[in-house]
């Protein structure tokens, strides 16, 4: 008789160290290989789109800060872009830099968030987690400074953003700008070339860039699999056309290409601050609009490139003074469709870097 | 009668004291203590300082692991509960102890109540055979370091017992992964024992230390390198801990575990660094033999220095995966092993005893051929594991 | 910039490939039947000329006559994008037809629609409920769902 | 070479072990807040406010709770209300600052504290008279006029009605 194996089936989450909030996937192993992943969502199911129909324009800022709540800024930049489109508000120019400062502010946040959260998943006990998390508190600090609050921002309103930044922002962000580029070296000389880490990501979790683009993926995601989109560039919104900044882009896409993706990403970042600092124009930093949007009936779609890939918001109007229907086109959820392909044929260890690489949020996932 | 105790007594001062003391108490002419009543108390006091000093120790230990991961963290580790949080530990274990002790349905009750006592005695009796300074050890086992190989192996099946016991995936994982990797690092750990084994030519810790003219870390670099990788893959710490790996398996083999049989299997993997630092201060670093300071003293600033390195190198490294760990005792340390084992070999048979000039000549020797070995291999599996820098230069070109 | 399609001449072309497929059009956007949704969908796909190769979403909303399905379609080759919706009449038993074998980044995005407006889509291959757990009563992002319908 | 990229790492570990801690001991020593900081004793003025309940309608979640009845002092146009309830729940506040933003009269503002912590959640309900006798450390928040006086909450003394109004 011949002996018989059989495969095992886990259930890792919806509580685990490392899903990074309340993900489950049910995952079938062949000793330590994987031969299935069924994602399984809704732990975190808030219903905001839902939410959303019942609350006015400006209201629904509130609700998008709780999508990703480590990119609230991006969020909000996202909604206040579609309900502009939708209603044709256009913002002041000073506003719109000051939009530009604060989303790129944000991308850095949520990069070192996701690369620290990456190291951790590869098992370096949180170190490389906390020197992210100490440069995260800078920038949280600024925007405290800026708008009272560090996470749950609601900084920007339809046709601008609400207040315009106090002068110890500026000093905070000048220091910033000269000290964090030796910071991300420190990072890199610590992790970049670790030897474990790099037998541990490289050529693990490898996803080709057909694949990429037919599941839909965006973001760091799609440009480690070698695809050089970014909306800011391909389809640029405030001010990104005036800005001159680099697209990184991989070569193999696998989960070191989205590591050095996102470092390269926040060095890319500084020098969109560098220049927003240089050339901001004093004005006024809100449109002229009523309290209560009216938009006309109609739908718009607006997006951006998130730290998490694009986030879009499709809002259909009736003319009153809530949207009809608010569809978000969430990053993360999306950007997991391809978990499966990244997955198989791999180790159980791979799991968990490969989904760290991946970089979601649940608050978004599930929405 | 008295013959059976005679090498014991002699061979260690204080039990020698205080059996001597114990069978020379007169109380009105009459010894009240019989011969062997004297032979328990005094061996039964001795272990039982001895334990616990080595739980103390521990115990203080994490506090001090804590705090300095938290300085190498950038922050300050725990420090509210006495001055600088030294009490930190008390409260733990009074946390651990009055927790309620849980047992899932579905475990084997036996093997599981069970494992946690089997995994935290074999590092106890590490310090059994450890000499602390000369003439200060419980026992001069002519075998010490068969008697540490040996017990160290236990906690493999204390390990396969908690994850087989528990009746949970993740602890059946765990257990699995710490069989293969505890029983591979077996190997290389005996080979590079072995190169000092054949320098000293007994077995017995205290003459390994006594007969290392100079630290073995000097004429046995390649060795040292093996051993300090074998040990802490055989403890699983960071990079090799595989078995717990707390971002993949949530607590590996202990994951079902609570309160104060869950604090066993901490206890434990926290006295095994100690231990380790004791084995390699002994075989290494010539033990408890140094300039003016006293035997003890040298000795635990020894074990500290390893105990510091470990916790560094703990606080830096990432986890690598099985099929690398076993890759890397089976093709990196298993070969240098061998190497070591032959170049030492044939170095005993060229200068029999070597005393004086030939050790440097030695040192110079295995120093080459470490360093030779290390790049080599080094070169092997580089290949693949360069850094890219390509992520920017794209971004033009395409 | 990412331009929008000309709505007019890709009507046009979309008449040709199948007839009276298409409904109506405006700037950007272009009404299709929606039964023939998925033959539409890779026509845009497999023609060079549009070529089609990412989705960017799949929504539906709800305009208590009809269902509107709208998918955003853009091409990363080509830098432009297209709305293409389709209304279906009916409140209950709605079937459209499935677009993951055309792309797959529409599987969890078709779940999603079919979780919270009950629009089924054939050729799914796994058409399950996304957030909500299996056996949630009705469908909450309808705008005739009542929280607890007694 | 293999092992270069861990040196580093070590190297760059090492001299963080002397470096100053970025933490802070919370209890015994505060981080500052901004003067911006949305916080949660709110100000409120009753010799500013109408009892137009801008604020309750402005509320995303609904939780701030306002009843007048008319006839008054605090007269700002047309006819005068006195307000008899004004209670903020902050158990279910997100201090997304709406309220604030919406009152025409600058008659509340956000607060700068956030040590508020309860044992009861009906004792994060913070009524009229707790609102009115508060001391007062405004929050700049939305308040252009403060920031345009260099105020801080922390730092300088609270001020009177007749200061934190717009000219």
């Amino acid at each position: 008789m011949p002996i018989r194996t059989e495969p095992i089936t886990v259930n890792i989450g919806p509580q685990h160290p490392s899903t990074h909030g309340v993900f489950r996937m049910r995952v079938t192993f062949d000793g330590e290989m994987i031969i299935d992943v069924e994602p399984i969502f809704g732990y975190l199911h808030r219903g905001s789109e839902k939410l959303a129909e019942e609350r006015t324009y400006t209201q629904v800022i509130t609700l998008t800060d709780r999508l990703d709540y480590v990119s609230s800024m991006s969020n909000n930049l996202s909604y206040v872009l579609a309900v502009e489109k939708l209603s044709g508000i256009v913002p002041p120019e000073r506003a719109m830099y000051l939009r530009v400062i604060v989303a790129e502010l944000q991308r850095i946040v949520s990069h070192l968030v996701a690369t620290g959260f990456f190291l951790n998943d590869v098992g370096a006990l949180a170190t490389p987690l906390m020197y992210c998390f100490r440069e995260r508190e800078k920038i949280l600090d600024m925007f405290e400074m800026l708008c009272g609050a560090r996470i749950t921002l609601s900084f920007m309103r339809v046709g601008g953003i609400f207040q315009d930044a106090p002068s110890e922002f500026w000093e905070a962000l000048t220091d910033f700008l000269e000290y964090m580029p030796g910071y991300i070296d420190e990072y890199e000389r610590l992790i970049t070339g670790n030897e474990i880490l790099l037998s541990r990501t490289k050529d693990i979790g490898v996803l080709s860039s057909e694949q990429a683009i037919n599941s839909s993926i965006s973001g760091p995601i799609l440009r480690a699999s070698g695809v050089k989109w970014d909306l800011r560039k391909a389809d640029p919104y405030d001010v990104y056309d005036r800005m001159e900044f680099e697209i990184p882009v991989g070569t193999v896409g696998d989960n070191y290409d989205r590591y050095l993706i996102r470092i390269a990403e926040m060095r890319e970042s500084l020098k969109i601050l560098q220049q927003c600092v240089n050339q901001i124009p004093d004005g006024p930093i809100r449109a002229d609009t009523a309290n209560l949007i009216r938009p006309p009936v109609g739908d718009a779609y607006g997006h951006v490139e998130g730290p998490k890939g694009e986030l879009g918001f499709y809002l259909v109007s009736d003319g009153g003074i809530s949207p009809y229907r608010c569809k978000i086109r969430s990053s993360s959820l999306i950007n997991l469709t391809a978990l499966k392909d990244m997955l198989v044929d791999t180790k159980l260890a791979d799991m968990i870097v490969t989904f760290g690489s991946v970089d979601i949020n649940m608050g978004e996932v599930d929405r | 009668m008295d013959n059976a105790y005679v090498p014991f007594k002699e061979a260690n001062a204080f039990y020698g004291n205080l059996y001597q003391f114990l069978t020379d108490l007169t109380i009105f002419g009459v010894s009240p203590i019989p011969d062997w009543l004297a032979y328990l108390i005094a061996g039964f006091l001795i272990v039982f300082s001895v334990i616990n000093t080595v739980v103390i120790i521990t115990t203080l230990g994490t506090w001090v692991e804590r705090r300095l991961i938290a300085r190498f963290q950038s922050r300050l580790g725990p420090n509210r509960w006495g001055p600088w949080g030294l009490l930190t530990p008390i409260a733990d274990a009074v946390k651990l102890l009055s927790k309620e002790d849980t047992k899932p349905d579905g475990v084997d009750s036996w093997v599981f109540n069970l494992a946690p006592l089997m995994f935290i005695v074999p590092p106890i009796l590490i310090f059994a055979v450890i000499p602390y300074s000369h003439n200060a050890y419980i026992s001069n086992l002519n075998i010490g370091i068969l008697f540490i190989i040996a017990v160290t192996t236990v906690p493999t099946v204390a390990m396969f017992m908690a994850g087989w016991g528990s009746g949970n995936r993740y602890s059946l994982f765990g257990a699995m992964r710490g069989v293969a990797q505890l029983v591979s690092y077996e190997v290389p750990m005996v080979l590079s024992i072995v190169g000092v084994l054949l320098f000293v030519g007994s077995l017995s810790m205290v003459d390994i230390v006594e007969r290392q003219f100079v630290p073995f870390i000097l004429v046995q670099p390649l060795g040292f390198f093996i051993f300090f990788i074998a040990i802490s893959a055989e403890m699983n710490r960071s990079p090799f801990d595989i078995v717990e790996a707390d971002s993949e398996l949530v607590a590996g083999f202990h994951t079902e575990y609570s309160g104060m049989k869950w604090g066993t299997f901490q206890l434990a993997e926290f006295i095994a660094p100690f231990g380790a630092a004791s084995i390699m201060t002994t075989l290494f670093l010539k033990g408890w033999e140094g300039p003016i300071l006293p035997g003890p003293l040298w000795f635990f600033l020894k074990v500290g220095f390893v105990w510091f390195i470990l916790l560094w190198i703990r606080a830096t490294l990432p986890r690598l995966r099985v099929d690398q760990i076993m890759g890397l005792a089976w093709k990196f340390l298993f070969p240098l092993g061998l190497i070591n084992l032959f170049v030492t070999a044939a170095e005993v048979l060229a200068w029999g005893d070597p005393t004086g000039s030939e050790i440097w000549l030695m040192a110079g020797i295995n120093w080459t051929i470490a360093v030779v070995c290390l790049v080599i291999s080094s070169h092997l599996v580089s290949a693949k594991l360069t850094t890219r820098n390509s992520v920017l230069e794209n971004a033009g070109n395409n | 910039m990412t331009s929008v399609l000309d709505a007019e001449s890709l009507a046009r072309k979309l008449n040709d490939f199948i007839p009276d497929v298409v409904e109506g059009h405006s700037e950007g956007d272009v009404w299709v039947k929606a039964e023939s949704i998925a033959d539409v969908c890779s026509q845009l796909k497999n023609d060079p000329e549009t070529n089609m190769d990412y989705l960017v979403s799949v929504s539906a909303v709800d305009y208590i006559e009809y269902f509107e399905m709208v998918y955003h379609l853009r091409s990363i080759s080509l830098n432009h994008g297209v709305v293409l919706k389709s209304k279906c009449w009916g409140r209950e038993d709605i079937e459209v037809p499935s677009v993951t074998h055309i792309w797959q980044g529409a599987d969890f995005q078709e779940r999603e629609v079919y979780d919270l407006m009950g629009i089924h889509f054939n050729g799914h291959y796994n058409l399950k409920r996304l957030l909500l757990w299996e056996g949630f009563p009705g469908h909450p992002q309808r705008k005739d769902y009542l929280e607890d319908p007694r | 070479m293999y092992g270069l990229g861990i040196a580093k790492g070590l190297a760059v570990t090492f001299r963080n072990l002397f470096r100053k801690p970025f933490t802070v001991q919370y209890p015994e020593e505060a981080v500052p807040q901004a003067a911006r900081f949305r916080g949660e004793e709110f100000g409120w003025f009753e010799e500013r406010c109408t009892g137009c309940a801008s604020c309750a309608k402005y509320c995303p979640l609904g939780i701030i709770k306002i009843v007048t009845h008319p006839g008054g002092s605090n007269m700002q146009e047309g006819q005068s209300y006195t307000v008899d309830t004004f209670d903020i729940d902050i158990g279910r506040c997100m201090f997304c600052g709406l309220c604030v933003e919406a009152c025409p009269y600058d008659a509340l503002f956000m607060g700068s504290g956030f040590e508020r912590g309860q044992y009861v959640r009906d004792d994060l309900i913070i009524p009229i008279e707790e609102l009115k006798s508060a001391e007062r450390r405004l929050s700049t928040w939305y308040r252009p006029q403060l920031e345009g006086k260099n105020y801080h909450p922390h730092k300088d003394e609270p001020l009177s009605w007749e200061e934190v109004g717009r000219k």
